[in-house]
């Protein structure tokens, strides 16, 4: 149970990485800045990188054969395990940097708490990704600060960001049966830890940003157990489709 | 004049000019444009690449993909701060850029069409490219040559792997991925030779440019030299280069190779290639779009200035 | 070289068919007004039934044993044969107009002088899509003339939309030498009739719309030969994706 | 009253009231609603079947799409046509929708996920829309009567085609594919039962519709028609329905279905379901951006009515 557990939080934490960095992927060449497509480019590198990590490791748990890539680019959406948050649109770019704020600050502490997990191949990954995912947070909290606190045009797209994607934040940090069973392995750190440091995180930041943290509502669900909202179809198409049509081809 | 003397002076002993060192107007004007215009073309050039990165065939191409896209994104940060020191600002030449005004290189307003053109772009583009910039690391003006320093050595790097994309293809790959590198070499060929412009007899500013060393060999030179360089690679790879002129001339050591279509050539730079217009507007509108936020940026730095000040006082 | 001609010929026909219904897809339940989206759905139905005997005179003729289907949903984007102008972006519904108007025109002009093929297969499908484009080009002459004539504001997209088209215009009545050969054996039309018959229908239109047409200038062309635009792709993966992801299924 | 006695007479005598009839303000307004909530329903129910238009897995799939959103968007325009003889206009009603005011059917809230949803909404959604339209064919109000009737000879089409696309998929399909089914049923079954509305003990204005017969049957009457109905198609098809509670109950000569989650229908009813909001943005957005198409084609009528008084004058 708790190999089957740890593996469908091996594909959630891989998956979240690989469709943020497709969907950060789409602003190489057009974003507002040379630095932020060097900045935004960067931040998918990372990562791409984690994600052959976190699906390495689901793929040895499974014990089918699968590598990264197998997973990567075999499955269809129904078994992806992502949160919906990653799959959305990009909106404009303050939308794309306030979901990469929210994501950031939730998989920066769940990094954190991963380093002491019991079983020794997550906590390897994530020492190394908590590197590169701690200067995510660092940046994308003082862009957050600064286009909050910027002009009148560019908070009112922070706000309008931030209401938008609120409602998709609540999966993060919503303990399932999954978590359940690994944080009482010690595997992984209660979400209730994670929220907790997640909030002070949000509400510090919001503050600097003079951003209004929307108020409690519905969250939507469902990415977690493949579940997805109808964007995450277009976005394998996408990715799939040279493996798909030229299978037994390597590159 | 005594100043133009003693600044062909330096030149001739291979001593660096420096921003602070007076320069003819025709030196500044013409490296402005030559720096700037191979600014452009790195910042535009992550167009028909960075069309590749979502649907890179395995994780590692995308993350091959992804760092060459960065680090030419990179590189046109170096440039334009070279371009800098001469006294124009960034702001300036991105205006030239979207407003049609200054050129970048034609070899980007062609489009990406398949896998192998990635690799293509690394091996033929960067390999043209890395033709032109590596003499120029000894050209006489310091920030640009210490730029160009600094991008071929990440420039080789990158030539290798998209060299390396195709090895895979071509000599390992299945019979699809042969002929998606063969459609590949037979589009991408001609542009890339049309990289060194036009042939010497036709190259109007040649002649000062050299004498001011901004120019180290002429067109033809870098052509005939890229042409040697690459045919027996193009062999290895198996893929035949799409030139039925092609031929080894015993007597001169190196390939005789067909005429260019001039006409396509100057088509292209007169803004008629198959990119040129979604080209520019993508840039345009990547700028229009963003202009919230470098004002946000700017809003917010000021306010932290001011808020400093303030609490200074 | 008849064959090899005519079934190139069919490749176009069909493949201008299914991208243009693939393009005009796009737009259905986010139309202006319910009659367009009826009306979009109603051209693109009737494209799409086009596209599968073209297609299937096609795979006849090749010899390989491809239906339709393995044509439309096998080949990769340097395999098809359809006209730049098809596979553009939509851009707002005046360009999709536009894009129709100018295709219509051509198509319709086309169809006609192959209800005459001494090609009996080709006689027949161009006798069954005539009827139907015959309603195409009477609906989009129409909207141009509506459009153009309308508001200033409708009237400056349909400019806009025109001038940004016209480029595409060329390659469709441009003889190359599958034109050629068919010509000369009688199963098509000289494209220089249809270039006529096409230049005096815009021009006619165009002059009620009170619209300008663009001078003369470059045109741009590779389609009909397999080189496209970097849209071809992205189309392909999407239409693409099931039967690559579940190949020997059956739907 | 004597009008509301007559009124009522003919409604029991099954005579149908039209348009100008005397109707009671009541009787009206809750037509109004009625209708413009089934055409709205037509409207928004394009998108998440217009979402597999481009991905359908064959030529001959994307026709029948293609022509099942046709049918739809046909049918809401009837169903407004209905509307307006009431006295309210379409642009009315599609204001109502735009601004949230006006409800549609919440089973269009889910999101289509795979192919097999396609075949899914023909068989349950359609099949539950029928179940309620049949009845309808009879309901009191002529104009809303005679379009169910042609309504519901498509839907019974569409419901068909649904089931043979299924019927593809589970008796003749891969192992993948019949997974993608019972995915699609896991998804679909309860919102489908969600369709017939609330239980009849908390459905408020039941009564009142049914003695004006424009309601015919009760919520719960229509939702165990339509479980003893569909539950076995879905046997023949393979499928396990995701209710554990569902049995065969001889005394009663049906279907004992398991408790639907009543706080899952009130959120999706509240706007909080998986794609509300995007649901209503799409067509937000299709109306503003279509603002000039409108205005283009309402001004050219004007200007061809003007030339043909000038003409006539």
């Amino acid at each position: 149970m708790t190999a089957d557990a740890l593996c469908q939080f091996a594909l959630r934490l891989g998956d979240n990485c690989l469709i943020l960095a497709q969907r950060t992927s789409e602003w190489i060449g057009h974003a507002p800045v040379l630095e932020e497509d060097i900045g935004l480019a960067n931040v998918a590198l990372d990562m791409v990188g984690q994600t052959q990590l976190w699906l390495g490791l689901a793929g040895e748990l499974e014990g089918r054969g699968r590598s990264a890539d197998d997973l990567a680019y075999r499955r269809d959406a129904g078994a992806f395990r992502n949160l919906l948050l990653v799959e959305l649109p990009n909106g404009d770019f303050g939308q794309t940097i306030m979901r990469q704020f929210l994501f950031d600050a939730w998989h920066h502490a769940l990094l954190k708490g991963l380093t002491r997990s019991a079983e020794r191949r997550v906590a390897e990954i994530a020492e190394k990704a908590l590197k590169e995912v701690s200067y995510h947070l660092a940046r994308s909290t003082d862009l957050v600060i600064s286009l909050g606190d910027g002009t009148d045009e560019s908070h009112r797209r922070m706000q309008a960001a931030l209401d938008e994607l609120w409602p998709y934040t609540g999966e993060m940090l919503t303990q399932d049966e999954v978590d359940d069973t690994l944080a009482a392995a010690g595997i992984a750190p209660a979400l209730e830890t994670i929220a907790a440091e997640w909030t002070a995180h949000v509400a510090d930041t919001l503050d600097k940003a003079t951003l209004r943290r929307p108020p409690p509502g519905h969250m939507h669900r469902g990415g977690k157990r493949g579940v997805h909202s109808e964007h995450l179809g277009y976005i394998l198409a996408e990715m799939q489709f040279l493996q798909r049509a030229y299978p037994g081809a390597t590159w | 004049d005594a100043n133009e003397r003693a600044f062909q002076t330096r030149i001739e002993a291979d001593i660096k000019i420096e921003p602070k060192d007076w320069m003819p107007e025709g030196y500044r004007k013409t490296l402005i444009r030559q720096i700037s215009q191979h600014a452009h073309s790195e910042i535009v050039g992550q167009l028909p690449e960075a069309n590749w990165i979502t649907r890179a065939p395995t994780l590692e191409r995308k993350a091959i993909l992804l760092a060459k896209v960065q680090d030419e994104a990179g590189h046109g940060l170096y440039l334009y701060c070279a371009a800098e020191t001469l006294g124009v600002s960034r702001d300036q030449l991105l205006a030239q850029l979207h407003s049609g005004k200054a050129k970048y290189s034609s070899i980007f307003n062609y489009p990406t069409l398949n896998w192998a053109d990635v690799g293509m772009i690394g091996w033929l583009v960067d390999g043209a490219a890395i033709m032109n910039q590596v003499p120029l690391q000894r050209c006489s003006y310091g920030p640009y040559s210490r730029a160009m320093i600094r991008i071929c050595k990440e420039e080789s790097f990158h030539q290798r792997q998209g060299y390396d994309a195709l090895v895979k293809m071509c000599l390992h790959g299945t019979p699809e991925q042969k002929e998606m590198a063969q459609d590949s070499i037979n589009r991408w060929w001609w542009p890339a030779l049309m990289m060194f412009g036009p042939s010497d007899a036709q190259s109007v500013h040649s002649a000062q440019s050299m004498a001011w060393k901004i120019k180290i060999n002429t067109n033809d030179e870098l052509r005939q030299k890229f042409v040697d360089q690459t045919v027996p690679q193009a062999d290895y790879l198996g893929l035949k280069i799409p030139d039925p002129d092609l031929k080894w001339n015993e007597e001169k050591g190196g390939y005789d190779f067909g005429e260019i279509d001039w006409d396509e050539f100057y088509q292209v730079i007169a803004g008629n290639g198959p990119c040129n217009k979604q080209r520019l507007s993508d840039r345009v509108k990547a700028w229009e779009d963003g202009q919230w936020y470098r004002d946000g940026l700017m809003a917010h730095a000021r306010k932290k200035a001011e808020r400093r000040s303030a609490a200074a006082a």
